[in-house]
């Protein structure tokens, strides 16, 4: 099996994220790793690759920094990883970023293509379905369960649907995004850190991809991005003080009167 | 890896330095830090004192995060209702090169153990080595969160607390009598504002400390520093002595001295940013059995090296020239291929031909000395109510002010005791 | 001019309440800028939900086949790329819901156009543009998009809309046969387990219970129950609970469950944490119940009650039993 | 400013577990209980319902101040799992 994975340098979710005073961008704080869904999709390959042999690449599009979460994928233990890096790749959208990583894909064999169900930053949830689409293959989201069955070139998918699940069969190869419950993703040896920090990681450029500027980053995208807003502030909250009873009743008169709630 | 050097464990000063110069000599070693990078746990009140440290790690400072050069020191005397400040500042504390910085220690250790990484060394966060390997008494690796690490040799650097060093049996538990809790909180302000309020130059800074009844009788004191953007304000207190008393809870005595009229228009405006604390070794060095043993060597606070000299408050010098010095033995100790005791015994004599065991040996006792209470009640009160005596003028007639220095010292200060605690003082 | 298109998605013969808030939005919308306003419905005998959807809107597109059945991503591609490719409508509008978010980003591929998901908030600018409203960060900032060309792929955060209210005209009923070619679709459902049974989808409910680890024992979500049922709404879960076991997964509120915006929500023996905090903070009106004064919930919650849940629920639930007359 | 309000500007990341256990026992026979003043954190209190000595882990500056005070040596205390418990920002 050659599984290609993709993975996202995000903010965690507890880091600052300031707006600019003048809307044109934010301020996040320093304080970034792999995206919680993409290491399951790291985690699920490794799995499968250990069950059934094959490789393992992880692909990232993002600034150089992005090199540390392809490294941590190495310490989890992916063969190779693969930085998509040029200026002109940066600030586009998804349908921008998707076409760029689908075209990093196809320089590779791959039976499978993994990614999270959505990046943390964004979260949209539409990389991987376009990414499957410029591959030209079928694509499941949410998944919670894989079973691969290389001799019949399928894969059998749990995935979270409307009031349950669904059990799906795709042809391979075939994109899937990774939903909580997946798996628990593994945490890297320490040895496996230390060989991660030495690691070559792959560069590849606009050229060697095959695009030219004007189809990936911020001209390629579909979308423009006007500004950015602090979100609205919700009142600082009331207390409710008192004896339970007090309290109850407190609360239901300003449910009623204050808040329109009831 | 096949054959790791070292494993330095603690993202702290002592841990950085020690890691940063072994890899900086060329030796291989992984840094464990159990916080998200190097500094998320570390906390300090914050002022370090770089001249002593300069000639340990001479090449380090150049973009290293200080955040202002100390050039005005201040003290205060409290009392209930009153209180006498002393202030110094000189061209000495500027040059030929600032003596000291304030620091925050969270940036402050994470631009290190960047420095770390680019030297070649393995800086491994959000890991907690949880024991040594050991192999007939002898250290040869850790354990972190189960999974095994073989190394030739551990520096330990895992803080004032220092369950490895415990487990190492270099030394015991530390004991309520030698700690001290500093908690404090970081304010911003705006650069501009900060030299305005306080009367600063560009990028100069102030170090103030505050004794007397802000801790109601305890062994400890206040202080704020000036960071580039903010202030840190905080409180130190003797753990055995607060424990004894009981005088208030804890975070209500950092709310009563930040109301004092002393602080509060310093800080008036400002916003909280972070609170944080943090334990102080104050004679600590007393529960350490040996600075080293077969394998292993301790340093920084987990080595119990800090200095409380009342007015000047050491610790991140000791612990970075004893960092420093861990890592110099090491290299040696590998140049002879022995890592054993015997070996490692050089690390004691680098810290004694140091200032780290030099001072420590000159002021180790000063914790007693400041432990005594009357420093916390008495004395501040006579520095205030002969002030006070000294520039009222009231409704009768005004004493000669040599007649009332004699008749404050007769009642307030000249017994036995005051004699006895003179006679110690002498250890400062 | 093809118009508006609202997606009208369903389940057992019923219509996603969303599609009734997106309906309201999307007749403004096509009205600003004087267009039609189109239902599309996907799937077999469609007549009745197409009788349904007639007060609403100026037109409904049925594309039935018996492919499309049970929702399947490939045959639903099929037929939804090839129909707008064909009409050409300006914008395509669906509730940010599980079949949406697994179909429409794929239709974004496949039409090679852009998508933008979990809209909070759609307007019409001068020069007839739309301006779009996304959460980022976990709901940290805002942006504003735009598109640059058409269609406009659109999900909305279920709830963030009125639903709209029925016209006396009559939409006009267009059905069409849409042929799929079987070997596009190579996705097989081989199965579709419901495990919710008949509870109203936490997305869509008007109230939210929800409760933490501060419930101390999966039986005790039963006080949540009796609150819950007094005000028609549903039980919600912390991911403690869930993956304790002592919940369903599908309730799970935060970025690894669902993103609920009900009318009130009472968030019960629940700290707050980021993850949790970023699938209900659109939410209307927050009340929150905790034993720790410096819970973060509270600062999320309009009212807080530093209590015990276990004197408190009963207490609630029973005067308002008597307050709502039940 | 109350000190939860201190507390709740910081960053912690917070395990399931308590890296915090007491001994009830010893709790009970202590007096006075000296973690309810000493903890600069203020985490420590009784418990209205049960009346048992409680610490709200999660709030933590890891500064072992209360290991150190307890007279009873009823605190049981290690530092939390590598990546949890506060991370200072400024520190």
């Amino acid at each position: 099996m050659e599984i290609v994975v993709l993975v996202k340098r995000v903010p965690d979710s507890e880091a600052q994220v300031q707006v600019k005073p003048d809307g044109s961008g934010v301020t996040v704080e320093e304080r970034y790793g792999m995206n919680f869904f993409d290491s399951l999709a790291v985690e699920e390959a490794l799995r499968i690759k250990e069950k059934f042999g094959g490789r393992v690449t992880a692909i990232s599009l993002g600034p150089s920094q992005s090199v540390e979460v392809l490294r941590t994928a190495i310490a989890m233990g992916v063969d190779d990883a693969i930085l998509l890096e040029e200026e002109a790749l940066l600030g586009g959208d998804e349908y921008a970023t998707a076409r760029a990583l689908a075209a990093g894909v196809k320089t590779l064999p791959y039976d499978l293509v993994l990614c999270g169900r959505e990046a943390f930053d964004d979260s949209s949830g539409v990389v991987g379905p376009v990414v499957a689409q410029f591959l030209g293959i079928p694509s499941v989201t949410m998944v919670t369960k894989v079973e691969v069955e290389p001799e019949q070139r399928k894969v059998k998918v749990e995935r979270e649907a409307e009031g349950g699940r669904e059990l799906i069969e795709a042809p391979l190869p075939a994109l899937l995004t990774a939903q909580k419950g997946l798996n628990e993703p593994r945490v890297p040896p320490v040895m496996g850190v230390v060989k991660a920090m030495k690691a070559q990681i792959k560069k590849l450029d606009l050229g060697s991809l095959g695009l030219g500027p004007e189809e990936v980053g911020q001209k390629g995208a579909k979308l423009e991005v006007l500004r950015y807003i602090e979100p609205p502030k919700r009142r600082a909250v009331k207390y409710i003080k008192g004896e339970p009873p007090e309290m109850v009743k407190e609360l239901i008169e300003l449910l009623k009167t204050e808040a329109k709630a009831l | 890896m096949e054959g790791l050097d070292a494993v330095v464990v603690g993202g702290g000063l002592a841990g950085l330095a020690a890691a940063y110069r072994l890899a900086k000599d060329g030796l291989s070693v992984i840094l464990f830090e159990r916080g998200d990078h190097p500094g998320s746990k570390s906390m300090t009140g914050g002022r370090l004192y770089l001249e002593p440290v300069r000639p340990y790690l001479p090449e380090l400072w150049e973009d290293a995060p200080l955040e202002r050069m100390v050039t005005k020191e201040r003290v205060t005397a409290m009392a209930e209702g009153a209180s006498v400040t002393f202030e110094f500042t000189s061209e000495g504390l500027r040059r030929p090169q600032p003596h000291s910085w304030t620091v925050l220690r969270s940036p402050f250790d994470r631009w290190f153990g960047e420095k770390v990484a680019e030297v070649g060394g393995f800086v491994i966060p959000q890991r907690k080595v949880t024991d040594l390997l050991k192999e007939d008494g002898k250290v040869v690796g850790v354990v972190a969160e189960g999974e095994e690490i073989p190394a030739q040799v551990v520096i330990l650097a895992d803080g004032v607390l220092s369950p490895l060093g415990e487990k190492a049996g270099l030394r015991g538990p530390l004991d309520p009598r030698y700690a001290a809790v500093g908690f404090k909180e970081v304010i911003r302000l705006e650069q501009g504002e900060i030299e305005k309020r306080f009367g600063l130059r560009e990028g100069e800074g102030l170090a103030h400390l505050f004794f007397g009844s802000i801790t109601k009788g305890v062994f400890g004191g206040g202080f704020l520093y000036t960071n580039r953007e903010s202030l840190s304000l905080g409180l130190v207190v003797g753990i055995e002595a607060f424990a004894e008393r009981l005088p208030a809870e804890m975070p209500e005595l950092l709310e009563e001295f930040k109301a004092r009229p002393e602080v509060a228009p310093l800080i008036e405006g400002g916003e909280l940013l972070e609170y944080s604390a943090h334990l102080i070794p104050e004679g600590a060095h007393r529960m350490v059995k040996r600075l080293y043993g077969d394998g292993v060597l301790l340093a920084g606070d987990a080595a119990g090296f800090a200095l409380n000299h009342g007015i000047t408050v050491r610790g991140m010098d000791f612990a970075l020239a004893s960092g420093a010095l861990a890592a110099q033995a090491v290299k040696e100790a590998k140049e002879r291929g022995d890592f054993s005791t015997g070996s490692l015994a050089r690390y004691e004599e680098l810290l004694k031909g140091s200032f780290v065991l030099k001072d420590m040996e000159a002021f180790g006792h000063t914790s007693e000395v400041l432990a005594h209470e009357r420093l916390y009640d008495r004395y501040p009160y006579f520095l205030c109510s002969l002030a006070e005596e000294l520039f009222r003028v009231g409704a009768g007639p005004k004493e000669k002010i040599s007649r009332t220095l004699w008749r404050f010292a007769k009642d307030l200060l000249l017994d036995s005791k005051t004699w006895k605690d003179l006679w110690r003082m002498r250890e400062l | 001019m093809a118009g508006i298109w609202v997606y009208a998605e369903h389940h057992d013969g019923k219509l996603k309440k969303v599609t009734f808030e997106l309906l309201g939005k999307g007749r403004e919308l096509a009205q600003g800028r004087g267009e039609e306003l189109g239902a599309i419905l996907l799937g077999k005998d469609l007549d009745p939900l197409a009788e349904e959807l007639s007060p609403y809107a100026d037109r409904v597109h049925c594309l039935e086949s018996p492919l499309l059945e049970v929702y399947n991503c490939d045959a639903f591609l099929e037929a939804l790329s090839s129909f707008s490719a064909e009409r050409n409508p300006s914008m395509i509008m669906a509730g940010a819901t599980y079949q949406a978010r697994d179909l429409f980003p794929a239709l974004a591929g496949r039409l090679q156009k852009g998508i933008v998901v979990d809209c909070l908030g759609v307007e019409l600018a001068d020069g007839g543009r739309f301006l779009l409203r996304k959460p980022i960060y976990g709901g940290k900032a805002l942006v504003e998009v735009a598109f640059k060309e058409e269609p406009q792929l659109v999900l909305v955060r279920p709830r963030t809309f009125p639903p709209a209210e029925p016209r006396s005209e009559r939409a006009e009923v267009s059905k069409e046969q849409i042929e799929i070619d079987p070997t596009k679709v190579r996705l097989k459902v081989l199965e579709v387990m419901k495990t919710a049974g008949e509870k109203v989808d936490i997305t869509e409910a008007d109230v939210i219970v929800c409760g933490g680890r501060g419930l101390k024992d999966p039986e005790n979500f039963k006080l949540l129950e009796e609150l819950a049922e007094v005000l028609g709404g549903v039980v919600g879960a912390t991911r403690a609970v869930v993956d304790a076991g002592w919940r369903p997964q599908e309730d799970q509120v935060g970025k690894s469950g669902k993103t609920v915006s009900p009318n009130l929500y009472f968030a019960v023996g629940l700290s707050g944490a980021v993850h949790h905090v970023m699938g209900m903070d659109t939410s209307k009106v927050v009340v929150a119940i905790n034993r720790d004064p410096m819970a973060p919930i509270f600062q999320y919650a309009d009212y807080g009650l530093v209590a015990d849940l276990f004197q408190v629920l009963p207490l609630l639930a029973e005067e308002l039993k008597k307050e709502l007359g039940k | 400013m109350k000190v939860e309000e201190k507390l709740a500007l910081g960053f912690f990341r917070t395990d399931d577990r308590s890296h915090i256990v007491l001994d009830q026992e010893a709790c009970r026979a202590c007096d006075p209980k000296v973690c309810l003043k000493i903890c600069p954190a203020g985490l420590y209190s009784i418990s209205e319902e049960t009346g048992e000595v409680v610490v709200e882990y999660a709030g933590c500056l890891e500064c072992g101040t209360c290991l150190l005070a307890c007279p009873k040596g009823a605190i049981r205390w290690e530092y939390p799992r590598g990546g949890y418990g506060v991370q200072y920002r400024y520190g």
